[in-house]
């Protein structure tokens, strides 16, 4: 085992993909020679030259579509938009072409790329540089939707979703790039569609993803003090989710909370809710509680009032303790 | 390059009679209601692809628009499964899950129609990329129209294939119209190649003369797998017919469309070939008949195909 | 009262906007000289001129970025995009920037803009050509999302809408275009953020709109012959939409029903689910049973199977009904 | 159009003191964390805001970029609430919310810095489409880098000015860097210029001179004032600094980068009116005193704002 930061965890899996195939290959803004914007693929330019790692000009359109058109013809790009909000420019790429590539040409096709993005708040960047929108994407047939909390969850799903034959949108979380954490010095991965129980309980079940995997672990620790045991789900994998492990969960907990960074309206919350309101609504004991961020735009000075954190996952969970039906 | 011989010609004057033939009938079965959807047919427009698919094999890789039968089939696709697909069968390339919108035949290199205008552009220069990358000698071929040139996707393609001397022609077949739109309305140019300036591009214009744009298109196309980068290649040509089957053309004058097709690129290559004695009479119906046989084959066969079980609509969405 | 379509309806609510107040234009691809890909400007650029109704180059960012610019300088713009599938191809207009403007810049600027665009089915155009993608942007802070199921509804909401200080993504449905219906002679409005019961009943509740509030009604009728009394909301405003019609319903059936036609998955049904699910879950007698697409492109030949219809709808109440608390 | 006189020439002079000193400030108080988020400067390209906005009333138009302070300075910004908004405060023009990459001014007609590159420029062509709508003789500007020239919407913006002949300039103020790239990576040409063919708009490129760029933008403001369309303006300057502050330019070599600060078009400026003696030392110092008391006080105003409070954080999302 070793200690790693999230953001070389990043760079490791990418380079020991490229390594293992040459098919794999890297492109955005200034993923290059600058070794991109927050350090993802420093080194790769020098040990794969230009033709491996690809720096283009301000196009997010144009190289999104162009590493579809490359993945169709035997390439497996990793695709950097360099903030999640940048993903609004190439939306049609993703949506229109890179989703619907295989299933409308009949599965003669197949578009095997990532599209790697960092989202949400930390940088204190404003409204157009915060944004958490999974939930776009989680609602596109044909998209695979990874999001990773720690440095070895990282490396394992990114080189999952680079061996993956379907297009993934990986998606980052700014604050957790200086993250540290511990992971195996040998080749591993972690399956895609595949949740992971962050922390075992009994009472309470927190379904979550990302930075908010641990405000909830952290709330979850506060909580125990007061006596309420608290199971954490890290979903990992928002598209397709895995079923099995939350229902497993709220079967033995009987209460939901779900968290992401995202407002909380139509973010992914809602689905997981609106599944088990659907599927399993006789064993909650208790109404879901959804944590997100409140219904504004993020906002420069006030951010650490608009991302939600540990309190709001607490408040959540202790709304769900409140009372029994 | 060679000037084609007497064989290659008459093949040109068979694709483009097979192009328009087939067109012809779509028309005729959209009519009937056997063909679900929008259709747009290329009719007046024949000679671009012929020209162009005539340097490419099927190694090579084309991309095309929602006006894109004629280059699926200048490329090579087997009319039989392209028609079963557009009659929206289980047996079409697609599934029936495209129709003619996103016709695509990856044996053929056919990289699909695509409903998004422009949309194709930066997915053939992604094919350019993965030739280059590989370091095979394919080329790719972006086709589109003039209107297409409004998008960014235009732009953003175009772009990046200059910079990186990508192997790929840019083939504009600007037939003066998009939708309802006449070119004065939407471009404030006269000729789509005044865009390459922007991108330091080699650009060449021809006229609708499939001998014109095979030599052009031939340049073009040696110059991308040499390694001479990209070429904006713009076909001034005419469209027909409306938009899609269907659009009576009201915001069209009856003269211009009269105008347009007088100057059909078949029938000229067909005096060409008759004056040279190229071809005669008799050589002319006969192709027309053989031509005809197959396509109205292709029809039956896509006629008597079934069509997917509601069941298989959930199939192969992930791998 | 007059018998008017759909596609009429919207032609009349712009045009009788635009008579009233000379800062209302209309711009998008064919909206001039031909009317419409739809026909919902026909007549529009012959009474108002070519300054007013602006065919654009095939551009939809350029032309819906260009219509934020005019709206903050004082102009009510109507954007059309053509199909709603290419309102992917301007994200970043809408979302970065309409979205954003008034609230990012302090209240300094307001944004009124209507951004019209048709969804759905019903052409057999296939996966580009029929999606439904209302939730991306219900969860986009600072848009109101409106989507209208009559013509008595689209030329109301629609004229609230151009009258709306915030940016509004106004929804038709494609096959509701043709759709005959009775309005008043007289200028009248319909207010956002208001649902409309269409259908009164006691034993479940369905939450609906556009297209689907149809398939809804009819499927009700049937259900009524069963003994099911069902009550038919249609949200007409999806962002903000109007919690307390909906609760009062519940409040009323203890059951409920979501349909819409986009792919059931992180729809907006989910939405109304989650909230029911954390607001009111003990009065649900039953789980809430959602309807929409399956989660593939839709598809051409089989469209027919692919969208949502009221034996959907049916199969949903009736599930609801099928065993209590 | 007049050449400008000597007191136009000292308030450029004074202008460009005062982007110059207000962006040495900022890094100050960057570095000391007063204030958050991404913090462009644009140091070394002073010249292009006071020469456009000399032209500019508070009734024209400006949207601009990430690098954005410069223009709103020179088209009057009120300096204290501007400090205000880059420290987050309350009674900063956006209220705190946006800090220095969405810094807007509606008084002045600044219709905001962009956090989306390319943003801002079909932005201020929407502007331009309003002053035609309305039949004022307002202009707008948008200023963008030559990275931006890149996107698709550069590309879609210019197209439709162009063809409605809008009253607007396009400045692109080409520093050779987009970030950590030179312009040899991203672009395919030498010249932003270049790109103007594509839409048929006339094009100009000067030097980083603030009377060169005074005049030339004089013509084109007064061209788009008085119908005649818009103009792309190509201003080849040099940035000093980091593409943030904080960015250690390691990408690029310290020659370069002193080459780049040799080239300074204030103290270029500054030579030239000392030798033509419009100014004397003197008066330079003078100007440089009084500048800087005016942006202390706008930094000790804002140091005192409060920040705004949670709760308002819900206000005003919807009218
Ligand atoms: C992004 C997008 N915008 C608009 C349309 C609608 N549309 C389909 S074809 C077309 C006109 C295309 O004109 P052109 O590129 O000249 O091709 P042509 O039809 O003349 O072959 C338009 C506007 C679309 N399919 N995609
Ligand atoms: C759509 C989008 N893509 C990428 C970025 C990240 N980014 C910010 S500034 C910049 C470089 C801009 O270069 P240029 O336009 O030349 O302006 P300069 O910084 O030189 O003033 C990039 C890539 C962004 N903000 N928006
Ligand atoms: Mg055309
Ligand atoms: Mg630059």
């Amino acid at each position: 085992m070793k200690d790693i930061r999230y953001i070389f965890a990043i760079k490791e899996a990418m380079e020991e993909e490229m390594e293992r195939d040459e098919n794999v290959f890297l492109i955005g803004e200034d993923v290059g020679i600058a070794g991109g914007s927050f350090g993802a693929s420093r080194g790769l330019y020098d040990k794969f030259g230009p033709e491996r790692v690809v720096d283009t000009p301000i196009s997010e359109l144009g190289f999104t579509s162009i590493a579809a058109g490359a993945a169709s013809c035997g390439l497996r790009p990793i695709v950097e938009i360099m903030f999640m909000d940048f993903v609004t420019c190439c939306m049609d790429s993703i949506v229109n072409q890179i989703a619907k590539m295989r299933y409308m040409f009949g599965n003669q096709y197949s578009v095997p790329i990532v599209v790697r993005m960092p989202e949400g708040g930390g940088l204190n960047a404003g409204p157009q540089h915060s944004q958490c929108l999974e939930a776009w994407f989680a609602h596109v047939p044909g998209l695979k939707v990874v999001m990773a909390s720690t440095p070895y969850d990282v490396k394992g799903l990114l080189k999952s979703s680079i061996r993956d034959d379907n297009p993934v949108i990986f998606i980052e979380n700014k604050t957790l790039h200086a993250m540290k954490g511990s992971i195996p010095e040998e080749d591993f991965t972690i399956p895609l569609g595949k949740a992971d129980i962050k922390r075992e309980g009994s009472d309470v079940t927190i379904v979550t993803a990302s930075r908010m995997v641990h405000e909830s672990l952290k709330a979850a620790d506060v909580l125990a003090e007061e006596g309420i045991s608290v199971e954490v789900i890290d979903l990992m994998t928002i598209q397709p989710w895995d079923r099995e492990t939350v229902f497993n969960s709220i079967g033995k907990t009987h209460r939901l909370v779900t968290a992401h960074e995202a407002v909380k309206q139509f973010g992914f919350g809602a689905e997981i809710s609106a599944v088990v309101a659907e599927e399993m609504l006789d064993e909650l004991d208790a109404p879901i509680v959804r944590v997100g961020a409140p219904f504004v735009p993020a906002s420069y000075s006030l951010e650490k009032f608009y991302v939600p954190g540990a309190d709001d996952v607490k408040n959540a969970v202790r709304k769900t303790m409140e009372r029994s039906f | 390059m060679r000037k084609p011989g007497k064989k290659k010609l008459i093949e040109f004057y068979t694709w483009m009679t097979k192009i328009r033939k087939t067109e012809e009938k779509l028309m005729e079965v959209f009519s009937n209601g056997e063909i679900l959807g929008f259709l747009h047919v290329s009719i007046g427009q024949e000679a671009a692809p012929v020209g162009i698919c005539a340097h490419l094999s099927d190694l090579d890789y084309i991309a095309t628009t929602h006006r894109g039968h004629g280059h699926a089939i200048a490329k090579g696709i087997d009319l039989k499964y392209a028609m079963a697909e557009l009659f929206g069968k289980k047996e079409g390339f697609c599934m029936g899950r495209s129709g003619s919108m996103h016709l695509a035949d990856k044996k053929h290199g056919v990289m699909g129609a695509n409903g998004i205008v422009g949309g194709g552009i930066p997915i053939a220069t992604g094919a350019a990329f993965a030739a280059r990358y590989q370091k095979t000698d394919q080329v790719a071929v972006a086709t589109f129209g003039e209107g297409a040139t409004g998008e960014g996707a235009f732009h953003e393609a175009l772009n990046f294939a200059a910079i990186k001397k990508l192997p790929i022609v840019y083939v504009c077949e600007n037939n003066g119209w998009a939708e309802f739109s006449p070119q004065s309305i939407h471009m404030p140019i006269k000729d789509v190649i005044s865009r390459a300036t922007a991108y330091n591009m080699p650009a060449v214009q021809v006229s609708n003369d499939v001998l014109e744009i095979y030599e052009a298109a031939g340049k073009a196309i040696e110059r991308a797998r040499m390694g001479g980068g990209p070429t904006l290649l713009e076909i001034k040509c005419d469209r027909w017919y409306g938009h899609y089957v269907g659009d009576a053309q009201k915001y069209r004058g009856k003269e211009a469309v009269e105008k347009a097709m007088g100057k059909d690129c078949l029938l000229n290559f067909e005096a060409t070939l008759l004056a040279d004695k190229v071809l005669q009479k008799k050589d002319i119906e006969k192709i027309g008949v053989q031509v005809q046989s197959e396509i109205d084959e292709a029809v039956d066969f896509a006629r008597e195909c079934p069509f997917p079980d509601p069941s298989e609509m959930m199939n192969g969405l992930y791998i």
